[in-house]
């Protein structure tokens, strides 16, 4: 790196906090009492610090200093890579399985709490990801078909006090009919039309909810749903009991994942997981590979609201009570965050980013506040760093340039 | 009750709701052609500038209550505020537009859009952690009075709030569409390559896009502060949506088509609070958004046949 | 016209360039006078358009040099070069569809600040094309091809250009308003003093209207000659129908 | 007889006429080149013929049937498939998926079937992956199934779109500048895997810039000039033909 390359690139640093300044201080230092420098400056300070130093670190990097730990390091990585590769994947699922099977022996009440939501959010983030992450359709109003998935259980379930297991299916094709509604009209449109439309009717069955009192009962929500029941072993024999304790749920919930990973898997691994690829990749060359573009953005819509719909369902069971605060946009973007996070297209991806956004949080409880800001700023650094996510979508084989 | 006095009361309404309906649908003219401008000339849905709105609605309560408790007159207060929190916005609209849009130029319009919304949560919750999660009030009536036509009341709030939107509305157009600056803003929309070959620097232009669209979505926002009385962190997301169909409406990148399509909508939604149910305002915007996609794409003035596209 | 004391304007030394993987130009070396009319002709494909696009600056090259009046000018931003003096009309015209004639025009001395030389220079455009005169307050999208080419290279001219860079302008135009293009190019050149880069299909045009030529195949030169010679050959045939 | 067969196709975008009635037909197991210079409207032939574009008037029909108004992945199930200039292959997915995809519409599992995978899914992604590998093999491309699209180089991705088109078992090929951006060496390999294809019964509909690749293996050519077809005849012929030099050099 010559010198004044890199002296433009602090000139532009120190560009950059002056800027920083000037936004910062008016929020925080303009008070009617008075005009005040002390807070902002010191936030900005340590910003200008950590910022520096990275910059710094980096600049150091360009010129190879860290070569003498990064090249073992490297290496060691590697060679790690190689070992865990050589263990067959299906160890490692069963593995996985086996851990998330005994988690709730080993575990207390909190963190039954904690996994249910993440396992909820893995099959959320699940059915996101066939319409965003294969398909390629930006989705912002997903958690809409969450909301219907909890509401039709719910009613149901008050009204005619059906059975969870019986609702489990119908919860599916109601939100699969939503979906097809909100997919008819948007699929001649251009994809990022998609995203605001989405958006706007993630508003409409929010709002619907809130409002039609005689129906919903408005903000105030649905009380009393009955929990599902089981056939459970219980004082040395089988019998039928409404489920209640965390651990049960965690059971159900892990049971709904896990089909939903199969199915999801599945799905990508078959003619309808390619076309849903090729639409994604290129609209018009898939059309013209025989791939009916229109009919299968309207399947991947509906498949995805259908996995909503079912995590919905449980989700109302599980709470016992549903109100529309639980289906705001914030949720979407959370659920989205995950996916885009973990890595689009990716299973693995998505269930890390679950566990990165629901369980690292809770993790840092004090933080609570700072969450959404965080995922905010991590969502529009991780499109310049890392656009396919932390876990991205594996595709086999090696580069070609490597090979001649 | 006489019928006569039904029909005039049903006049008196419908004035009401009019004078209502052109101040809301002025602000939503100003935030929709930050999205319409923006669209033209990047072709990004720009889902931070429902925050940059919001930041303006801040930005100006915190200066017009230094400024009151300063002991200045209402109107200077007003006045230097608006200048002041305008350039505020523009400045934190440029660094959004340097920071994450402007290395994102060559990639999928997906990555961009979702950077976007990234971006809109991480402002939205800024405000929040440094101004609160609570509503902000505005200081006193800052306007007072009103007077009466035909029944309709209008405030002099209401009467500043119209004069500020087309003000600046009148001048955005005499920038557009008379100067230089304004013909390279439509012709880098047109065509990049070409605008470069004859000297104009895109990056340039589109920094002035996002900073002249951030300066109108924040007098909204003061605007929107005032006639409310307060804001709050989050107003941004539903009025931006509520904007972004007025663009669509309007024809997306359509500069006169954006003024109009907010005007509609914000009568729309007036009228329909009025006459149909106060519950479900903001479900017929979207619902008009729905239908307009649907059905005429290009929206009223279509992007296609039209000259004043940015 | 071209002295052994004069400097070239425009030296390529052995440029290359690619759109993504597909190599376009492979080692293009050419040198252009002040003063000249130099055509560049090929089939399409041949990378005539790219070798334009790299000089302008809009194509970044992945070798050689590109120089400019003596100085290199590969790797400067392409909307530094109008200012000093080189301009391309690229292919397909490429007006702003939605800026009216008089608007476009103005467009082309975006950069100029000297409002009584801009004045000549529009008049002196409106003088080359007429029409353009007529239909100023009309919309760019809304004239004909051949219109749309006049007001193309007026937009160029608006920029006081010493090197015009012309790319195709006979596409898709019928041959008398193509004729008219010709005669303009060619007036351009002898009354303002305007060195021309001519691309073209249309070899026998562009030769006739030339006083040198380059041929290029599959990205690079394989003939270079005095325009006249060039008329002569038969080889050039073979270049274009592969007989 | 004609397999393929446009008349009178003339197709107008706002004020510009991009084909005036041009007519001509593709016979089965013929060589077709289809020339002109930059701008006769050649892509948009194309275009026209795979349901891209509408007509303004004028009928393509396909063994004897008209396609006015089917979509292009119904043209594509009748057995016409074709490549794009600018290629646009599946850039994310692997060269083996590519191919797998222009199946879709010669196989029928559906969603639920996918997810149960049932044995006739299971019957069923295999013959498709045979399918597939097979027409790898026939483009020379075996060693290369695993590899994203993206990452092949530039005359490899080339070959990739023709085994895509072909893998839809297609009756009539469409190919759009097959040879650009090849070296000579690739230009020759292509001519002889264009006579493979041509020697397995499928018609062939081309158009391209290197004259070399199409005097050597067309056995007829229509040359378009301003979206109007100017000649139609055998290469000598339109080698000789004094309007298609004039289109090409000037006069």
């Amino acid at each position: 790196m010559t010198i004044p390359a890199s002296r433009k690139l602090w000139l532009g640093f120190a560009v950059a906090m002056l800027w920083l300044y000037v936004l910062l201080w008016p929020l925080l230092g303009i008070k009617p009492e008075g005009l005040e420098f002390a807070a902002s400056t010191a936030i900005w300070a340590k910003v200008a610090v950590v910022s520096a130093i990275l910059l710094a670190l980096w600049q150091l990097k360009g010129r190879g200093v860290f070569d003498f730990a990064s090249r073992p390091a490297q290496a060691l990585s590697q060679a790690l890579g190689k070992a865990t590769g050589r263990v067959a994947t299906w160890i490692w699922l069963v593995l996985v399985f086996a851990g998330a099977v005994v988690f709730p022996l080993v575990t207390e009440r909190y963190a039954h709490d904690v996994a249910i939501s993440v396992l909820v959010y893995i099959c959320l983030g699940l059915g996101l990801n066939v319409v965003v992450g294969m398909a390629g359709l930006l989705d912002l109003g997903y958690i809409a078909f969450y909301g219907v998935g909890a509401y039709t259980y719910a009613l149901l379930s008050v009204h005619f006090g059906l059975s969870f297991w019986l609702c489990l299916p119908i919860a599916g094709a109601f939100s699969a009919c939503a979906g097809c509604i909100i997919g008819y009209p948007t699929l001649r449109m251009r994809g990022d039309y998609l995203a605001i439309v989405t958006l706007g009717f993630g508003e409409i069955v929010r709002i619907v909810l809130n409002n039609w009192m005689s129906l919903t009962h408005g903000p105030n929500g649905i009380l009393g749903i009955k929990p599902p029941g089981a056939y459970w072993w219980q004082d040395g024999h089988i019998e039928h009991i409404w489920l209640g304790s965390l651990e049960q749920f965690y059971y159900v919930i892990l049971g709904l994942a896990v089909c939903t990973i199969v199915a999801v898997h599945r799905l990508n691994h078959s003619r309808i997981g390619r076309a849903f690829e090729a639409v994604r990749e290129d609209q018009t060359a898939a059309e013209l590979m025989g791939v009916n573009t229109l009919g299968i953005k309207l399947l991947a819509y509906s498949l995805g609201a259908i996995f909503g719909g079912l995590a919905g369902a449980f989700f109302a069971a599980r709470m016992r009570f549903v109100s529309p605060e639980s289906f705001t946009f914030i949720e979407s973007a959370m659920v989205l965050a995950m996916v885009v996070l973990g890595g689009m297209g990716s299973i693995p991806g998505v269930i890390l980013g679950a566990l990165a956004l629901i369980a690292l949080p809770e993790i840092f409880r004090g933080f609570e506040l700072y969450r959404m800001f965080v995922f905010g700023g991590v969502m529009a650094m991780m499109m310049l760093f890392r656009p396919k996510g932390l876990w991205p979508a594996k595709r086999m084989g090696v580069r070609s340039e490597e090979r001649d | 009750m006489a019928p006569a006095f039904h029909k005039a009361q049903h006049v008196e309404v419908f004035l009401q709701q009019l004078v209502n309906g052109i101040t809301l649908g002025g602000v939503y003219a100003l935030v929709a052609l930050g999205y319409t401008m923006v669209y033209g000339i990047i072709q990004l849905i720009n889902f931070a500038h429902g925050e940059i709105f919001a930041a303006g609605g801040y930005m100006g309560v915190i200066l017009i209550s230094w400024m009151v408790a300063q002991g200045y007159p209402p109107f200077v207060c007003l006045g230097v505020a608006l200048v002041l929190a305008m350039g505020y916005c523009a400045l934190l609209a440029m660094a959004v537009e340097k920071l994450v849009y402007k290395p994102l130029r060559s990639s999928s319009r997906l990555s961009v859009l979702l950077s976007a919304l990234g971006m809109s949560i991480f402002l939205q919750n800024g405000l929040m952690l440094t101004q609160g999660v609570y509503d902000r009030a505005y200081p006193g009536e800052m306007v007072q009075g009103g007077f009466e036509i035909g029944g309709a009341v209008v405030s002099y709030m209401q009467v500043v709030i119209v004069g500020i939107t087309v003000a600046l509305l009148v001048g955005l157009n005499a920038l557009v569409f008379k100067t230089r600056v304004g013909k390279a803003m439509r012709a880098t929309a047109q065509d990049k390559t070409m605008s470069a070959l004859v000297g104009i620097n895109a990056s340039r232009i589109i920094s002035l896009t996002f900073a002249i669209g951030a300066a109108l979505a924040c007098a909204a926002g003061i605007m929107v502060g005032m006639y409310y009385g307060s804001v709050r962190y989050d107003m941004g997301f539903v009025l931006g949506v509520k904007a972004f169909s007025a663009a669509v409406l309007g024809g997306i990148g359509n500069i006169t088509g954006a003024m109009l399509g907010g005007l509609i909508i914000g009568m729309i939604e007036v009228f329909a609070a009025g006459y149909i149910s106060s519950e479900y305002k903001d479900v017929f915007a979207f619902i008009i958004l729905i239908g307009v996609l649907y059905f005429m794409p290009t929206g009223i003035m279509g992007e296609n046949v039209d000259d004043t596209r940015v | 016209m071209r002295g052994p004391t004069l400097e070239p304007i425009l030296e390529l030394k052995n440029v290359s360039a690619a759109y993504g993987r597909i190599k376009a130009i492979k080692g293009i070396s050419l040198t252009v006078y002040p003063g000249e009319v130099v055509s560049i002709i090929g089939a399409n494909g041949a990378g005539k358009s790219t070798t334009l696009m790299a000089i302008s600056g809009v194509l970044p090259i992945t070798g050689g040099e590109i120089s400019y009046d003596g100085v290199r000018i590969d790797g400067t931003a392409a909307d530094l070069l109008p200012a000093r003096g080189l301009c391309q009309v690229p292919e397909g015209r490429r007006i702003f569809p939605r800026l009216t004639v008089e608007e476009n025009l103005d467009m082309g001395a975006f950069f100029r600040k000297d409002k009584a030389g801009i004045l000549h220079d529009l008049n002196r455009v409106f003088q080359l094309f007429p029409i353009l005169q007529e239909r100023r307050r009309q919309q760019g999208g809304t004239l004909s091809g051949g219109e749309q080419q006049m007001l193309a290279m007026g937009r160029a001219l608006m920029s006081r250009p010493r090197l015009l860079l012309l790319d195709e302008p006979s596409l898709g135009l019928a041959p008398l308003i193509v004729q008219q293009i010709f005669r303009i190019i060619r007036e351009i050149n002898e009354t303002d003093g305007v060195t021309v880069v001519l691309v073209e299909q249309n070899a026998n045009l562009a030769l006739q209207a030339s006083t040198r030529g380059y041929v290029l195949e599959t990205g690079n030169v394989i003939m270079e000659d005095e325009a006249g010679a060039l008329l002569a050959n038969p080889d050039i045939r073979k270049a274009y129908l592969g007989e | 007889m004609a397999i393929l067969e446009l008349s009178d196709i003339s197709v107008r975008f706002g004020g510009l006429q991009a084909l005036t009635d041009v007519s001509f037909r593709v016979s089965e197991g013929d060589i077709v080149g289809l020339i002109g210079p930059n701008g006769a409207g050649k892509t948009t032939v194309f275009n026209v013929i795979t349901g891209v574009y509408q007509t303004s008037s004028g009928q393509v029909s396909y063994d004897g049937r008209p396609l006015a108004a089917l979509r292009p992945h119904k043209i594509l199930a009748l057995g016409v498939a074709r490549t794009f200039q600018n290629i646009r292959l599946f850039q994310n997915m692997t060269a083996l998926e590519n191919v797998m995809v222009a199946q879709h519409s010669r196989t029928r599992e559906g969603v639920l079937a996918a997810m149960l995978r049932t044995p006739a899914q299971k019957r069923e992604e295999e013959r498709i992956r045979e399918k597939a590998m097979e027409a790898l093999a026939f483009m020379g491309l075996s060693d290369f199934a695993g590899e994203v699209a993206s990452n092949l180089a530039y005359g490899l991705q080339r070959r990739l779109e023709i085994a895509r088109a072909l893998a839809s078992q297609p009756q009539t090929l469409l190919l759009d500048e097959p040879a650009a951006g090849l070296n000579p060496a690739e230009s020759q390999e292509l001519m002889h895997t264009i006579g493979r294809i041509s020697s397995r019964g499928i018609s062939i509909l081309m158009v391209e810039h290197d004259m070399k690749v199409v005097m050597g293996i067309c056995r007829n050519i229509v040359v378009l000039d301003h979206g109007v077809m100017i000649a139609e005849g055998k290469p000598e012929e339109i080698q000789r033909d004094a309007r298609v030099i004039e289109a090409y050099l000037g006069h």
